[in-house]
């Protein structure tokens, strides 16, 4: 029962967290760039505010276009699910659920993207065409990721595969390991559209691709759309964790341990989240025809990362 | 009992073939021959759900005076396929009630006639219990099938297809008969059954001639790279109700042959089969999607996906010989499953998507998915049973694909997992591949056809598409979401199934994990969903979409299916060898042009490099021997008088 | 054995030079007549053998069978050629189509093949005669004409040839077939002939011309 | 003798059905007795009563076809009806007293009356491609049967060498049951078996002695054509299979088979090939039956229960496929004035019941279900594998594919499409009479064979393959 209620509080923790990520992203970037920056509670109210304005639907939108925002943010809530992040035991666990998972995601970007090209203009499908682009490319480094860990942990289980390598030593970091988190952050970067493949904050047409396909959204559905990409982020930063630095999750049920566990939890995600910011500040967004070329450097480390596999297992 | 009741359905089938050649054309007849048609595929589910469920067995023997039994019989593996045959040829029938309704009074009788002995070709492949009935019902399915085509005309561009269909059919035909009757010298009877029995008795070179003799001949039919480019070809030009049966239902009969004579006559497969099968499997899924994903002509793509489809099937049956081989009965039983649910799975999403497409030409008269667009407000029935058939052939969750796709996964993970070689893996990878690019692939199909601007007249002023059709489609939507949500229904038994063709202790628990997870998936999404519309605040106005300001958007300004296939095909462009050509007028102008024309043509090189030479190379050689014949009569006598003398040198010296 | 009946059994066998003769003389010929007239002698020459073996075998039916050669393959058969020559008023060359020179060397090769080839069979026969051998060379030979002459009635001249060898092998067959299957067969040629003398007026009357090397219409 | 067609028609008529009936009722004698001895020149056995029943199947068809066909023959020297139907029944007993010889000389000349006959058929029209191909018609098939009888004759020699009475000598029962005596003399036997084979094998079409065959069946009247492919050259494969039974029981069945399956397979392989290239309708099929008759010799070189009956069986099936093919063919050069392929376009809107009787026709001649062809087919492969005759058995499969392209293709080109001739506006249309009958039971009688064969027929086939083997 205990265990219950603390798998319901991690999912929960990852879902309303996930604004609040947003917004140090935000604050620390615009430290980096010597802002002053907003608020990192800023997002909460943002939400709040689309939340109560009224929506604005283009004329030739059907129900799919009202639909997609809602379909996209459960299929994220329910995907967090399945993430362990204060306990090697999630809410849902399925041997195999590594590959549910991703496409949970995925029920996400589909409903978006017909949501997209609803709307009848060309920014919808350009955004649409080349979100395919992105997924299409990143999802097979992803799978691959994935996979070699399942391999070295052998369980195709999120959680299985953060126990065991709980169990395994810190220093005895493995080569699958450093290609495969090498390989997952660029995933995990084109995925979440962040720069250097795609510009979250902006709306310049040449470089879109996220925004492009949001840009006739308003009131509740942009705000859902916006909550499911930050939990999208989250979820991505977390799987990271927990793929590839469990430790300190707490292994067994007891407040001091999932105190410990939160801890070193927030400091790990605060690691990601500054890398992302300087990152983010230091580098230009890609051109839209050399991001295949960074997504198959994803693949061919991945390819790597479970070649290794079979090296370093025997 | 129940062998009269086969008995019983397939001559209703011959009845209903008969009197709808025969009958007049009266509105009596227009409702009772579906009807009729519906009713005796009742039957068949009937006798197919029996077998395949309570595993029911039917052996009957008639030789009449044939030199060759003409034997019936039914197990497990027979009536899953009849199933999947019934199953889709009820919303067939119930589809081409409506659709057949604009057919000339000749073209009519013909297609009902045809469709009813074409399900019933079908029907007698899986219920064949001899190879001579094999035979009779592979020949005569494509035959059949062929007949279907010409239906709806016969310009010059559908007779080459046509052409190429029968032939390549009739080459894979050959290699299937002859791995049938390369059992003959140990298998007297010429049986199923004999040959199963006489399986063990094969020389080993014998059993890999006749393993690829069969996976030659029912990948032909299947559509295996390179023996593919017919499918999309003939696919592309039957009536769309066909072009649901073909592929959803008879390349599945491929599959059933195949599982048939590898799985359950052969048995003891060697590893490299499996390898073999499993390289080819993925080879055809990704090119397949590729080819779909830069295709524009609704059939068409939808029969490259087909292609794709097919591709992984055989992925999850090498696998499972390659796990038979090693002796791992459990995981061959899981991967068998997979591939006997994703047979299924796709038999449902296939057939809705081509009934569909059968719909929407039905409806505005094209299929060119560049022509069409906002069909969903004006066809809501059709649109949402389409965009079921979207996700699920997308492999999302909650819909019957993604099961299907899972298992696979699990597979090949447990695959990786056992095998010392890194090659495994890798697949997971293209599999994923294939599955995000058919993601994106229906993306573009569905957003394109279906949701925004009408890019043409034809979209824009629609005919309401019969009720009929929108039943038809619904039925199969709600067996994916079924099959999605609640994959239990249909795995279990098909687990069973498996372990019939692979002795194997239990069934895998990835069948109960998955059948356990799916409702909880869907019921918290469901909740969810629930959740978020109860608490949205339902205010929204209506709009004109933004145009950056500017006046006159139109349906033309959209993204077409090209432009959005675009950045994924210039990425794969080395697999679509595009061929661009640009002429200018005057060509001497570059700046001031009066005239440009730009054509792009993709080249399907397997047709090119693989399936000409050999055409070209017997047509070169049948003219050099049509130049023996001279027409002097001299010429002949002299041969005549050659054979005389080489044979007295031959018998003399010999 | 008497004398003449030495006399018989040696010209059986000698005769069949007699035979080579005629055909390698046929093959040099340049008018068709000439060849007609061969063919006479050739045929003069069988009647003889069908008489000599006759009587070297103490057989009624071989004299029968003389006359009836006699009748149709010396007097009838020619005549008839000669009748429709000068009927159809067409040239008279045989029209060669490979020298008359190469031809004999030919011809000459083609004995040799036939008395090598059936050398095997002679032992299974216990007999020393030559006539069998000499009848496949006939029959080749006859095959041979045909092939190189190109008038449609050099067509009919060599098969006669042909027919001739098959007759001759009959010889060895000491007269044992019936005496009404020997005349089916005579009577068989004799309607063959009848149908080719009309084809060969058909041809005429369509064509113009008798080389049936240029009846080309009908290849492939 | 008869002066209008239709009495001529009439007549012709009644002496088929009269024919037919006494057919059946030899037939029916034999299969009683299961051998019948008429005199000294007749014999008939099980073998010959299937042969029988072939042939009057398909002389009535013929006949049946024949009687409307006719009308549009044009006057003129050896060119009128009663012509037709006289040279058509001389070749009818001509084809009848072959089967009933129990003389193998007097089957010699019988198979020559069956050329003698027909030549004039085959130059029927006068026109120059007829008269082209009478006359090679005529010398190529006197030619090879002048080697049959040299053959005849050998056999003969080896018979009366080996010790068999001289009147028993060309008994082919005698021989056939000589095979111990004759077993003596292999070197002659072989000799005249190899000058037999290319004899009768002219006369069947085989390659590469097949050169007469397209010609005469393109350029004869349809029925004639449909004669000649169903039943003259069932005739000469019927004398070979005597030769092969007596030479089999002789010296082993090896010698006589392989030549069989070598020049059956060349057949096969060459015709299948060459269909490909035809530009006529006519000289298409006639290759075909250079296949067919390729696909029977090699089920007889196969030997064994399956082998044998299936070659036998397909003789039946092929007579009523090709017969069914030519009548089609006859139609289309009736109607349309050719039977060049690149004129044909379109045939199914003008001609539809004529196209689809080509159709059937068509799928029952490449060997597909459910046509009787399928079944013999069936068996002959089943033997080339049971065997293990690999190479037979894959010249049998590619080449059955080939030749399914190559008709498939032409078949393609002819039937739908717009057609040109309604360019041209000569209103064309089917004629529904006497051939339609004619059609409709060569299709009854094929589905017939392709689902069960029936009962009588069955035991017939079995009997005659009991008598070869």
């Amino acid at each position: 029962m205990m265990g219950f209620v603390i798998n319901i509080v991690q999912m929960l923790l990852l879902v309303l967290a996930a604004p609040l990520l947003r917004g140090i992203i935000s604050k620390l970037k615009a430290w980096i760039q010597k802002r002053q920056g907003a608020s990192v509670w800023r997002p909460y109210a943002n939400l709040w505010k689309l939340f109560h304005k009224e929506e604005l639907v283009p004329n030739t939108a059907t129900l799919i276009f009202r639909s997609a925002p809602v379909v996209a943010f459960a299929a994220t809530v329910v995907a967090a699910a399945f993430l362990p992040v204060l306990h090697p035991a999630a809410f849902l666990t399925l041997d195999g659920d590594i590959f549910l998972f991703v496409y949970l995601l995925a029920i996400g970007r589909f409903a978006m993207s017909l949501g997209a090209l609803d709307g009848g203009s060309s920014f919808g499908g350009m955004g649409s065409s080349r979100e395919a682009l992105v997924a299409a490319l990143a999802e097979a480094p992803l799978f691959l990721v994935l996979t070699a860990l399942a391999i070295l942990a052998r369980t195709g289980s999120l959680s299985e595969i953060a126990a065991w390598t709980i169990r395994q030593n810190f220093f005895d970091v493995s080569t699958v390991h450093l290609l495969a988190l090498a390989a997952l952050a660029i995933v995990a970067v084109a995925e979440t559209g962040r720069i250097p493949v795609d510009n979250p904050t902006t709306h310049l047409e040449l470089t879109m691709i996220h925004e492009a396909m949001v840009l006739e959204y308003s009131g509740p559905s942009l705000a859902l759309i916006e909550w499911s990409q930050a939990i999208k982020l989250n979820l991505l930063a977390t799987l990271m964790i927990g793929l590839f630095a469990p430790w300190g999750m707490s292994l067994t049920v007891t407040p001091l341990g999932l105190a410990a566990a939160l801890g070193t939890y927030a400091l790990k995600l605060a690691c990601l989240v500054i890398g992302l910011a300087v990152v983010e500040s230091s580098v230009a967004k890609l051109r839209m025809y050399a991001v295949p070329d960074f997504l198959r450097v994803a693949s061919a480390l991945a390819i790597l990362a479970v070649i290794f596999t079979a090296i370093t297992k025997r | 009992m129940i062998g009269l009741l086969l008995i019983l359905f397939l001559s209703s089938l011959l009845f209903l073939a008969v009197f709808a050649g025969l009958a007049g054309q009266g509105r009596w007849t227009r409702a009772f021959v579906p009807g009729f048609l519906i009713c005796s595929l009742l039957l068949g589910l009937g006798i197919a759900g029996s077998c395949f469920l309570n595993g029911r067995t039917i052996n009957l023997d008639y030789s009449g005076h044939l030199p060759f039994a003409l034997g019936l019989s039914m197990d497990r593996l027979s009536g899953f396929f009849l199933l999947l045959i019934c199953g889709l040829g009820i919303p067939v029938a119930l589809f081409s009630a409506s659709y057949a309704e604009h057919y000339t009074r000749a073209n009519w009788k013909w297609y009902w006639s045809l469709v009813a002995l074409f399900i019933l070709s079908m029907v007698l492949v899986v219920v064949a219990s001899t190879i001579f009935a094999f035979m009779v019902g592979w020949e005569l399915m494509t035959l059949l099938s062929a007949g279907l085509i010409l239906i709806e005309g016969d310009g010059e561009d559908r007779r080459r297809s046509l052409f190429l269909y029968l032939v390549m059919m009739h080459a894979g035909a050959a290699a299937v008969f002859a791995s049938f009757l390369l059992f003959v010298p140990y298998a007297p009877a010429l049986t199923l059954a004999a040959m199963r029995a006489a399986a063990g008795s094969l020389p080993a070179h014998l059993r890999v001639v006749i393993f690829l003799l069969s996976f030659a001949g029912f990948g032909m039919k299947a559509g295996l790279v390179p023996l593919h480019f017919w499918l999309p070809k003939a696919h592309g030009i039957a009536p769309s109700p066909v072009s649901a049966l073909m592929s959803a239902v008879m390349l599945k009969i491929a599959i059933y042959g195949f599982i048939r004579l590898t799985f359950d006559i052969l048995g003891t497969p060697q590893i490299w089969w499996g390898y073999l099968i499993v390289v080819v499997g993925i080879v055809t899924a990704v090119l397949g999607i590729l080819y779909a994903l830069a295709e524009h002509t609704l059939k068409r793509l939808l029969a490259y996906s087909s292609v794709e489809n097919i591709g992984l099937i055989f992925v999850a049956l090498g696998l499972a010989l390659i796990f038979e081989a090693r002796g791992l009965p459990i995981l061959a039983a899981l991967s068998l499953t997979a591939a006997l649910f994703h047979t299924l799975n796709h038999a449902l999403f296939k057939g809705l998507l081509f009934l569909g497409a059968g719909a929407v030409k039905h409806t505005t008269g094209t299929l060119d998915i560049e022509e069409l667009g906002g069909l969903l407000p004006r066809l809501p029935g059709i649109g949402i049973s389409f965009l079921i058939g979207c996700a699920a052939i997308a492999g999302l969750p909650l819909l019957n694909g993604f099961v299907s796709e899972w298992l696979i996964f699990k597979s090949l993970l447990h695959g990786s997992v056992l095998e010392p070689d890194p090659a495994v893996p890798l697949l997971i990878g293209a599999v994923a591949l294939t599955s995000a690019l058919a993601c994106a692939c229906f993306v573009k199909l569905y957003g394109i056809t279906f949701l925004g601007r009408p890019r043409s007249d034809a979209a824009k002023y629609v005919v309401a598409a019969p009720e009929n059709m929108n039943l038809a489609l619904v039925m199969i939507a709600a067996a994916c979401i079924l099959f999605g949500v609640h994959p239990g229904v249909a795995l279990h038994p098909l687990s069973v199934l498996a372990g019939t063709m692979i002795p194997n202790p239990t069934s895998p628990p990835e069948i109960a994990s998955i059948s356990r997870m799916m409702p909880l998936v869907a019921a918290a999404i469901a909740l969810l969903v629930i959740v978020v519309l109860l608490l949205r605040k339902p205010a929204s106005r209506s709009v004109n979409t933004w145009a950056c300001g500017l006046p006159g958007l139109t349906g033309r300004m959209q993204y077409t299916a090209t432009s959005f296939s675009k950045p994924l095909r210039s990425v794969f462009a080395a697999v679509y060898r595009p061929e661009r050509k640009m002429d200018l007028e005057p060509p001497d102008e570059p700046y001031f042009p009066v005239n440009i024309s730009y054509r792009s043509v993709r080249t399907t090189s397997f047709e090119k490099t693989l399936y000409r030479p050999i055409v070209d190379g017997v047509v070169a050689v049948a003219r050099q021997l049509r130049r023996l014949h001279t027409g002097n009569i001299q010429t002949y006598l002299l041969y005549i008088f050659l054979v005389i003398l080489s044979l007295l040198v031959v018998l003399r010296f010999a | 054995m008497g004398l003449f009946e030495l006399a018989a059994a040696k010209m059986l066998s000698s005769a069949a030079m007699l035979l080579f003769g005629t055909v390698l003389l046929m093959a040099t010929a340049k008018r068709i007549s000439t060849c007609v007239y061969l063919f006479a002698c050739q045929s003069a020459i069988l009647t003889a053998e069908v008489v000599a073996a006759g009587y070297v075998q103490h057989m009624r039916e071989a004299y029968i069978i003389a006359g009836m050669v006699l009748l149709v393959k010396v007097f009838a058969i020619p005549f008839a050629l000669l009748w429709l020559m000068k009927k159809l008023r067409t040239a008279h060359d045989v029209g060669a189509s490979l020298s008359p020179g190469y031809s004999v060397f030919v011809m000459s090769g083609l004995i040799i093949l036939s008395f090598a080839a059936v050398r095997l069979y002679l032992i299974e026969l216990h007999a020393t005669e030559v006539i069998l051998a000499a009848a496949v060379a006939l029959i080749l030979n006859g095959a041979f004409l045909m092939v190189t002459r190109s008038k449609a009635l050099m067509l009919m001249m060599g098969l006669l040839v042909l027919e001739n060898g098959i007759f001759l092998a009959a010889l060895v067959t000491t007269f044992g077939m019936p005496l009404i299957i020997e005349i089916g067969i005579v009577f068989d040629l004799l309607i063959g002939l009848f149908l080719m003398g009309i084809f060969v007026f058909r041809i005429r009357d369509t064509f113009d011309h008798l080389d049936v090397s240029r009846l080309r219409g009908l290849r492939g | 003798m008869f002066k209008s067609r239709r009495a001529a028609t009439s007549f012709a008529l009644g002496a088929g059905i009269l024919e037919v009936l006494a057919l059946a009722l030899a037939v029916w004698r034999i299969s009683r007795t299961s051998s019948l001895e008429l005199g000294k020149y007749l014999r008939a056995d099980s073998l010959t009563a299937f042969f029988l029943v072939n042939l009057g199947a398909v002389f009535f068809l013929v006949l049946l076809y024949s009687t409307s066909y006719i009308r549009h023959i044009p006057a003129g020297r050896f060119s009128s009806p009663r012509w037709f139907y006289s040279l058509l029944f001389l070749f009818l007993f001509s084809i009848i007293a072959v089967y009933l010889a129990g003389n193998l000389g007097f089957l010699w000349i019988m198979m020559e009356a069956t050329t003698l006959a027909s030549a004039l058929l085959v130059g029927f029209y006068n026109t120059e491609g007829a008269v082209e191909a009478g006359w090679k018609y005529l010398i190529v098939c006197t030619v090879g049967l002048a080697f049959a009888l040299f053959g005849t004759i050998v056999f003969y020699v080896a018979a009366v060498h080996a010790g068999l009475q001289p009147e028993m000598a060309l008994q082919w029962y005698a021989l056939a049951h000589a095979g111990k005596m004759l077993a003596n003399s292999p070197a002659l036997l072989k000799l005249g078996f190899i000058f037999l084979l290319v004899g009768y094998g002219t006369k069947i079409g085989l390659v590469p002695m097949h050169s007469w065959l397209p010609d005469a069946h393109a350029e004869a009247p349809s029925p004639v054509s449909a004669m000649l492919s169903a039943a003259l050259l069932n005739c000469a494969v019927y004398a070979l299979i005597r030769y092969d039974a007596i030479t089999s029981n002789a010296i082993g069945a090896t010698f006589s088979h392989r030549l069989f399956i070598f020049f059956g397979a060349a057949s096969v392989f060459v015709a299948g090939l060459l269909m490909i290239v035809q530009k006529d309708l006519k000289r298409l099929l006639a290759y075909s039956s250079v296949e067919h008759m390729g696909i029977i010799a090699t089920g007889l070189g196969l030997g064994g229960f399956f082998g044998i009956y299936g070659a036998l069986l397909h003789t039946f099936t092929h007579s009523m496929a090709k017969s069914l093919l030519f009548f089609g063919a006859g139609q289309v050069r009736e109607m349309v004035g050719t039977s060049k392929i690149s004129m044909l376009k379109g045939l199914a809107r003008q001609l539809p019941w004529t196209s689809a009787a080509l159709v059937v026709g068509l799928i029952a001649i490449v060997g597909l279900p459910p046509f009787g062809l399928f079944v013999s087919e069936f068996s002959i492969l089943r033997e080339a594998f049971s065997q293990r005759h690999w190479l037979a058995a894959l010249v049998l499969l590619t080449t059955l594919s080939i030749v399914f392209a190559a008709m498939t293709f032409h078949f393609l080109k002819v039937l739908p499409g717009s057609s040109q001739m309604a360019e041209s506006k000569t209103a064309v249309s089917d004629r529904k009479g006497p051939e339609f009958v004619a059609m409709g039971i060569c299709v009854a009688v094929l589905i017939t064979l392709g689902l069960s064969i029936p009962a009588p027929l069955n035991y017939l086939l079995k009997a005659a393959v009991a008598v070869l083997q």
